[in-house]
């Protein structure tokens, strides 16, 4: 038997690095059509993401909560749930983390960070919990409900932040947490730091990566999303797994949001999750929801972003990089644009159908 | 003026209705969209970003020759353009659909913020433009109650109204929509019988950007006569939403988008009529949204999606 | 063997000449030729996975050949696609009904060859049109009716409209038999035979040899891909053709041993079971099934099995009635209660419920006990033991490809069905539900899933089985209880009834009512 | 002078290109060198104010959203001057002293606008559409209500306010559906403070407006102007923050202000002084022109002189501090100006 086309074993890896590449080079074209060099460009976008002590602190803080909520969609998109809501599950892990982290005073740190955070987690699960019990109890489509529930948390947010926890004049604003509560930098530069954040980030993605993979948990939630019908034969709860998954994302969008709240903000105010529940829509898919890919989808989008703002002192609209992560992450849905590419000039080297050359 | 007594003045005023319309016009015009390309079986999230190139298209072509008929013109083929971007990775690429449309929101987003100051010479909005007129119907307009509705209304309404029932035929009683059910259910039957299963979903696809573009235009050149970089705040997933609580339906998603329009119309009227401290009408925003969630948890419960949306549609 | 080399293209209707088909890891055709005599029918048997569907696929234009000629009638032809296919008056019936669920049955046989008026579908004259052809072939259809809603039966003949209202002349049937019962296959005969008097030429695919020598003038056979063997059916024999398919001998009877059964062990008593639409599916039974014996369900599909058997798995509630298990109420237990009590359960589609095609062959082959030990220890996982398991199944049951890693959903549907028969017959069952254990398998393979069940028996395990198969049901069980409209017609020893009387209970006759008038008659009532 | 503006980014027609307006004043007067850096999301604030910080000696940072992060960045570069518009400390919060900021007194311009309205009305109902409930917002919200009770007082009228929020800056189908409902229920001239969303506010006076006159929405402004008198009343927006007046000609009948390029030429100034830099904050009312009605190009015609009269006398009791605005929910309450009596 012929097989004439080999496994390339670095496909995962290459197919993300062709699609940045591709997306460089279509954007190039862009910014020579508006009169600018390309390469001075990149240069500087790579220096703004990773040329400089504090391009990698602002590169990691953004890095940071993008990991969680990448996370947090991609776990739920592994169980078959369309989590659209990690938005309002950060937001209302943020305000959790608030209401516990100013209270903290007199509390040390080893025990106000983890309660605060865990705060945040409880909030984030209980608000993604409402759309997972509805889906369970009745039907309700989770896209629905989630998209429901991030108005619902936005107003509330703002609400509180003008309302009940207002301080200040003129910023509608929660008090900060107490500094027990907070998240200590890693590395200070200058005003910016590393938060440790990105630590708790990276276990939460070690940890979803063992529940997925080595836990009899994973091994049920894989099973409801990826045929509840053989799940219920196995005897798997598939309403108990639904609620169970919406639980955990919206878990770790909350934890996105203490994290931010104890790390970067230490405090909330209106919109303080700046999108990054919908981002995580985009960092879960191009990290084909692993969490191991997920940490460097985060990675790479952080670095755009980073990067996107020293490109402006050389006369670089920050849209373009918003062109560019579009353009990337077509070519990272159509990946097989890229894989017949790949192929195509695999089979230019060796015009012969035979493999065996794999080593 | 107690609760119940707003309630029912605004129940009982012409205008409650026509808010509800109009909240409702952007939504339903989205919505049916989403129907169009979700019955043939391709996903397409991306409702936000097609509205907001269509908003703005439509804006920067009426601002540029200063007519509103050549902006519609162009918002549509901006919606076409996108959508057919989607349509042919989704389609011939397989690509998965939800990262594919991901990207044309954020595309949309790029685009329309990389040409707003060659435009229109700044950034957030465009200046006012002139809009699509509103179509006075005087013999209408004297009827009582009713001609405040529609007596003046914005050519959209009629359009709408044309779009709901046209896409309703189009779907249900003739042979392309019959195809369109087909695939969206199981393509490979319909590819079996012949049926050009990638032309049809292009169809879909498409329609869903024309259909869309038209939400967003009527949003700015239709409504408003200006572009805000911020629209369509949202509403393209409200629409989205709007097309499951529907059913897959264009008569359901009308329906839908009227029950988020009411709520809509009713918060607005509460907030008119009551007097309230400024924190509480705040919360009242949430109506609609509260609502939906409880409709669709309460009463609506399961929704049959089309069976094959989603999936890309391979041969061998 | 006969290919008769004086015979022209032009008069076969369906002349395949070194087909050759290759998939990424599978050649699944190997310079296969084919040839059909117009107006013939004309089997085409082999086993699971040797290239059947595959090499009708190509007929029809859903595959193109890797290499390899097509003549219809004599016409080289390049099938482009299914609508050329139709053009040419082909028309095929699909191993896996390709029927769109929620179309009704009209829609479903008109689309892509729609009539309008003005624009808009004429469904009036469209339903007029399939209740005509329905009409004049027999095939009772109830054109109003969605998909989802119609017994599988119906969806088959639905299945054969569609290519009849296309105005084929040349019909693919690919296991149209597979799930109808005796006597709906009678009634398919009937029409094929019907057909093939019009001049209709038929390729008729089915792992029944019974059915192919009843019902066919000649047969290909093949094996791996190849034909080994070209008959003509008044040549031939069922065990010929076994062999030619398995290469190698097969038994084609079953070897029963005598056995006593045990204790009591599953005991229902006046079981009411709802289905989907919330019908009363199942009616008030009972029966007992022993230890170490098997109780075999007979009847048409529809008229409670599945609903039964989905009753007392947990996987549906129980509305009245009692479930005994080992002495215990077990009534609406949950699945992994009942599992935990070593109850398992070969679903009837296996494909829907009985696996994750997504996941590979060592988590289907754990599936249900995947929070036990040893396969998991305090919520983990343990993989070494994992795949120690579902490398002995594979070697056991023998699955192939014997590679535990691969996707189950890219095997061949005999051997996903391997893989579910392996777990749970392995689930160490004190009691085990199974239903149509042998649908779509090939002779081979059907010969060692009979003689795992009977294993079960000799091993003391409680077996309840339930098949549309009478004869399956016949060799098999040690009892048979009927069921017809959700309520048993009678009980009665496989050895002390006739096939007749099984039918008559089928369709509705209470066995008291059967016996009594048997015995009019031999008493001389009849006159 | 490097300005980082918030992620509304330049050209924003609102904040950011107020305050650009003001550096490139200081360009011309003061011979400053000016450039700008825009944030795109709230993560950039310390990065994009560092940066600018290594760059130059003054620093301007534009909206309230940045107040935690020049609180971060300023201290680090003590050298460098910093500059913040819109920004205000937090409770007990202390000020670097390379730092100046500068609020507005956004009470004292709705004020006005309140009083204008309560003149300017009909019906006897005005309307308030705001955006998000936040301080600001309120601030301007509770100023435009003290004008309308000021107007009460002093004439004797029964004039009432219906207010509504919209829930968010940036939906003007809705804010126009609100300001819809307001003139519905017989408000005839509305004040926003809505953002973006207002802009509906703003279309639905001119639509409904044109449509009781009977003329076409883009009639010119003579037009405009000769149905209003013809028909002796009509329907009127109030823009905010910077003079919307243009954006319909003869509907908006003033804007409420907030000078922000006045802060950011003021800040400059006063940053480029050794002694003069006034760090910590600043709080611009009408005395430093920082806040104050629109100049009414289209429709100070449609305005008795007399009113303009006593809106100038107002001015002059706030700016002497005779008269405080209420600025919250308590003192609106006790706010009164019975005793005021016009000097004509
Ligand atoms: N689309 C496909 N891609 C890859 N391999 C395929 C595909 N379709 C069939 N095969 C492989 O080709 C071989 C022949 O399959 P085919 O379906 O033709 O068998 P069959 O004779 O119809 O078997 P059965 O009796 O089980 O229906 C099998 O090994 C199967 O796994
Ligand atoms: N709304 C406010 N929020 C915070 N601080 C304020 C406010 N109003 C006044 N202050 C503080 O009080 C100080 C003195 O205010 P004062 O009103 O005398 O100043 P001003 O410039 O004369 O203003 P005005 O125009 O109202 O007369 C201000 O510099 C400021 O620090
Ligand atoms: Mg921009
Ligand atoms: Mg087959």
């Amino acid at each position: 038997m012929a097989t004439h086309t080999r496994r390339i074993k670095w496909m995962p890896f290459l197919v993300p690095l062709l699609a940045v590449l591709f997306s460089l080079l279509i954007s190039a074209i862009i910014i020579l059509l508006i009169g600018e060099n390309p390469l001075t460009a990149y240069f500087e976008m790579f220096k703004g993401a990773v040329g400089s002590r504090l391009s990698w602190a602002d590169n990691i803080t953004k890095m940071t909560s993008l990991l969680l909520t990448g996370l947090a969609v991609g776990f739920g998109f592994r169980a078959g749930v369309f989590n659209i809501g990690a938005e309002g599950q950060m937001t209302v892990g943020g305000i959790m983390a608030v209401f516990v982290g100013i209270n903290m005073g007199n509390v040390p740190s080893v025990i106000a960070i983890p309660l605060t955070m865990t705060a945040g987690i409880i909030g984030g699960a209980v608000w993604a919990s409402i759309a997972g019990f509805l889906k369970a109890k009745t039907g309700a489509h989770e896209v629905i409900s989630t998209i429901m529930l991030n108005w619902v948390a936005y107003h509330l947010s703002n609400y509180l932040v003008a309302g009940p926890l207002a301080v200040g004049q003129g910023v509608p604003k929660s008090p900060e947490i107490a500094e027990s509560a907070q998240l200590p930098p890693l590395i200070t530069v200058q005003a910016s730091t590393v938060p440790s954040g990105i630590i708790v980030a990276i276990v939460a993605a070690v940890v979803v990566y063992i529940i997925l993979q080595r836990t009899t948990m994973g091994y049920e939630l894989k099973a409801v999303g990826y045929n509840p019908y053989a799940a219920e034969y196995g005897g798997i709860s598939i309403s108990k797994n639904i609620v169970l998954t919406m639980a955990i994302s919206g878990g770790l969008a909350g934890l996105a949001g203490s994290v931010e709240v104890m790390g970067v903000y230490h405090r909330i105010f209106g919109a303080f999750t700046g999108d990054r529940g919908f981002d995580g829509i985009t960092i879960a898919l191009i990290g084909q929801n692993n969490p191991i890919g997920i940490i460097f989808s985060a990675f790479l989008i952080s670095s755009l972003r980073a990067g996107s703002n020293s490109m402006q002192s050389v006369g670089i609209p920050d849209d373009i990089v918003t062109i560019i992560q579009g353009i990337i992450i077509l070519f990272v849905a159509a990946d097989r644009i890229i894989k017949t590419l790949i192929t195509r000039t695999q089979k230019n080297k060796k015009p012969s159908l035979e493999g065996g050359e794999d080593k | 003026m107690s609760w119940l007594e707003a309630i029912f003045t605004s129940l009982t005023s012409p205008l409650f209705y026509k808010l509800t319309i109009l909240s409702a016009l952007p939504l339903v015009f989205a919505a049916i969209g989403g129907v169009f390309t979700e019955k043939t079986g391709v996903v397409n999230i991306a409702l936000e970003g097609i509205m907001k190139m269509g908003a703005f298209t439509s804006v920067a072509f009426t601002y540029i020759t200063g007519n509103i008929w050549i902006g519609l013109l162009a918002g549509i083929i901006s919606g076409i353009i996108l959508a057919g971007l989607h349509a042919y990775v989704s389609i011939e690429w397989s690509a998965n659909q939800i990262v594919s449309a991901t990207a044309i929101i954020i595309l949309a987003q790029g685009i329309v913020g990389f040409l707003m100051v060659p435009v229109f010479g700044q950034e957030g909005q465009s200046d006012f433009v002139s809009k699509i007129p509103n179509i006075k119907i005087d013999f209408i307009r004297d009827i009582p109650f009713i001609g405040e509705i529609f007596g003046n209304i914005s050519l959209f309404f009629y359009l709408a109204v044309f779009v709901i029932v046209a896409s309703w035929i189009l779907i249900y009683k003739t042979p392309l929509g019959l195809r369109m059910r087909a695939v969206g259910e199981n393509p490979k039957a319909a590819d079996t019988l012949g049926v050009n299963v990638k032309g049809v979903r292009y169809f879909g696809v498409i329609m869903s950007g024309v259909l869309a573009s038209l939400g967003g235009i009527y949003l700015a050149l239709g409504d408003l006569g200006q572009f805000q970089e911020e629209m369509p705040a949202g509403k393209g997933f409200i629409a989205l939403a709007a097309m499951i609580l529907g059913n897959w339906n264009p008569i359901g998603a009308m329906w839908a988008a009227l029950l988020f329009g009411a709520a809509e119309a009713m918060n607005i009227q509460l907030q008119t009529l009551l007097e309230l401290p400024s924190e509480a009408k705040a919360l009242l925003n949430l109506l609609p949204f509260i609502l939906t969630l409880v409709v669709v948890g309460g009463f609506v419960g399961r929704t049959r999606s089309p069976a094959a949306s989603g999936e890309p549609y391979e041969k061998e | 063997m006969s290919s008769n080399p004086d015979l022209n293209k032009k008069d076969y209707a369906v002349f395949m000449e070194k087909i050759t088909k290759e998939f990424p890891r599978v050649l699944a055709n190997d310079k296969v030729d084919l040839k059909v005599k117009k107006g013939e029918i004309h089997a085409l048997i082999g086993e699971n996975g040797a290239g059947k569907s595959t090499l009708m696929n190509q007929l029809y234009g859903l595959y193109k050949p890797t290499s390899g000629e097509i003549y219809i009638s004599g016409e080289k032809v390049d099938i482009e696609g299914p609508k050329d296919a139709i053009k040419k008056g082909i028309g095929m019936v699909h191993q896996h009904f390709m029927l769109v669920d929620n179309l009704t049955v009209t829609e479903n046989v008109i689309l892509g060859s729609e009539e309008t008026k003005r624009g808009i579908l004429d469904i009036k004259k469209a339903r007029k049109e399939v209740k005509e052809l329905s009409e004049k072939y027999g095939l009772k259809v109830d054109v109003d009716a969605n998909i989802e809603d119609i017994p599988v039966g119906m969806q088959q003949r639905v299945e054969i409209i569609k290519t009849l209202y296309r105005g084929a002349d040349i019909l693919i049937l690919d296991e149209p038999t597979a799930v109808l019962t005796p006597q709906e296959i009678d009634e398919i005969f009937e029409i094929m035979d019907k057909l093939r008097k019009d001049g209709k030429t038929i390729i008729f695919i089915s792992h029944k040899l019974h059915e192919v020598m009843q019902i066919s003038d000649n047969i290909t056979v093949m094996r791996l891909g190849k034909v080994t063997g070209n008959v003509s059916v008044k040549e031939t024999n069922e065990k010929q053709l076994a062999n030619m398919m398995v290469g190698r001998e097969v038994v084609l009877r079953v070897d029963k041993k005598p056995k006593e059964p045990g204790d009591v062990f599953v005991k229902v008593d006046n079981l009411k079971v709802r289905d989907n639409r919330k019908l009363e599916a199942v009616r008030g039974i009972s029966f007992e099934i022993k230890k170490g014996e098997i109780l075999g369900v007979a009847g048409v599909a529809g008229n409670g099995q599945t609903e039964l058997v989905e009753a007392l798995t947990g996987l549906r509630e129980i509305e009245s009635g009692k479930y005994f298990y080992n002495g215990k109420d077990v009534s609406n237990y949950n699945v992994r209660e009942l599992r935990e009590l070593h109850i398992t359960h070969i679903p009837e589609d296996r494909f829907r419920y009985a696996m994750v095609q997504e996941y590979p062959n060592y988590y289907n082959m754990i599936m249900g006990r995947h929070f036990k030990e040893p396969f998991a220890y305090r919520g983990f996982l343990n993989h070494d033991e994992i795949y120690k398991y579902s490398e002995k199944l594979i070697k056991n049951f023998d699955v192939r490809p014997a590679d535990i890693t691969q996707n189950t959903g890219t095997l061949s549907g005999g051997n996903q069905q391997k893989v579910v028969i392996a777990r749970e017959v392995s689930a160490e069952p004190e009691f085990i539900a199974i239903a149509q254990p042998t649908r779509g398998l090939d002779v081979g393979a059907i010969e060692y899933v009979h003689n795992e069940i009977l294993n079960l028996r000799d091993n003391n395990v409680a077996v309840l089985l339930v098949s549309m198969e009478l004869e399956e049901v016949l060799s098999l069980s040690d009892r048979i209880i009927v069921m017809y409209e959700g309520q048993i017609m009678g009980e009665v020893k496989p050895d002390e009834v006739t096939v007749e009387e099984m039918g008559l209970m089928m369709a509705g006759k209470k066995l008291k009512d059967i016996k009594m008038s048997t015995e009019l008659e031999s008493h001389g009532g009849d006159k | 002078a490097i300005m980082v503006t918030d992620t509304g980014g330049l050209g924003d027609k609102s904040f950011n290109d107020g305050t650009w307006e003001g550096l490139l004043q200081a360009e011309e007067e003061l011979n400053a060198e000016v450039d700008y850096i825009i944030s795109k999301e709230q993560t950039d604030y310390v990065g994009n104010l560092t940066n600018a910080a290594q760059d130059a000696d003054v620093v301007v940072a534009v909206g309230f959203l940045m107040a935690d992060a020049l609180f971060n960045v300023a201290p680090q570069f003590p050298d460098t001057r910093f500059i913040g518009i819109d920004i205000s400390p937090s409770e007990g919060q202390t000020v670097p002293s390379n730092l100046a900021l500068y609020i507005f007194k956004e009470e004292q311009t709705s004020f006005l606008a309140g009083y204008l309205a309560a003149s300017m009305t009909q019906t006897g109902t005005l309307g308030y559409v705001g955006g998000i409930r936040i301080p600001p917002v309120l601030r301007l919200e509770i100023g435009f209500r003290s004008g309308v009770k000021a107007y009460n007082q002093l004439h004797n009228t029964n004039i009432n306010v219906l207010t509504g929020y919209v829930g968010g800056f940036g939906e003007p189908a809705k804010g126009k559906q609100m300001a819809m409902s307001q003139y519905q229920q017989g408000a005839d001239i509305i004040f926003h403070a809505a953002g973006a969303s207002g802009n509906g506010v703003i279309d639905a006076s001119r639509e409904i407006g044109s449509d009781y006159y009977g003329i076409s929405p883009n009639a010119d402004l003579k037009t405009v102007i000769d149905a209003y008198y013809a028909k002796g009343t009509g329907y009127f927006s109030i823009g905010v923050d910077s003079d919307q007046d243009y954006l319909a000609p003869g509907y908006v009948l003033t804007s409420a202000m907030k000078r922000v390029d006045q802060a950011a030429f003021l800040g400059i100034r006063s940053a480029r002084s050794a002694r003069a830099f006034q760090s910590g904050l600043n709080v611009l009312g009408f005395n430093q022109d920082g806040v104050g009605l629109s100049p009414m190009k289209y429709t100070k015609g449609m305005v008795p002189s007399s009113v303009f009269a006593e809106i100038a006398y107002l001015r002059t009791l706030v700016e002497s501090g005779e008269i405080v605005i209420a600025d919250t929910d308590e003192t609106f309450g006790s706010f009164d100006v019975s005793n005021v009596e016009f000097p004509f």
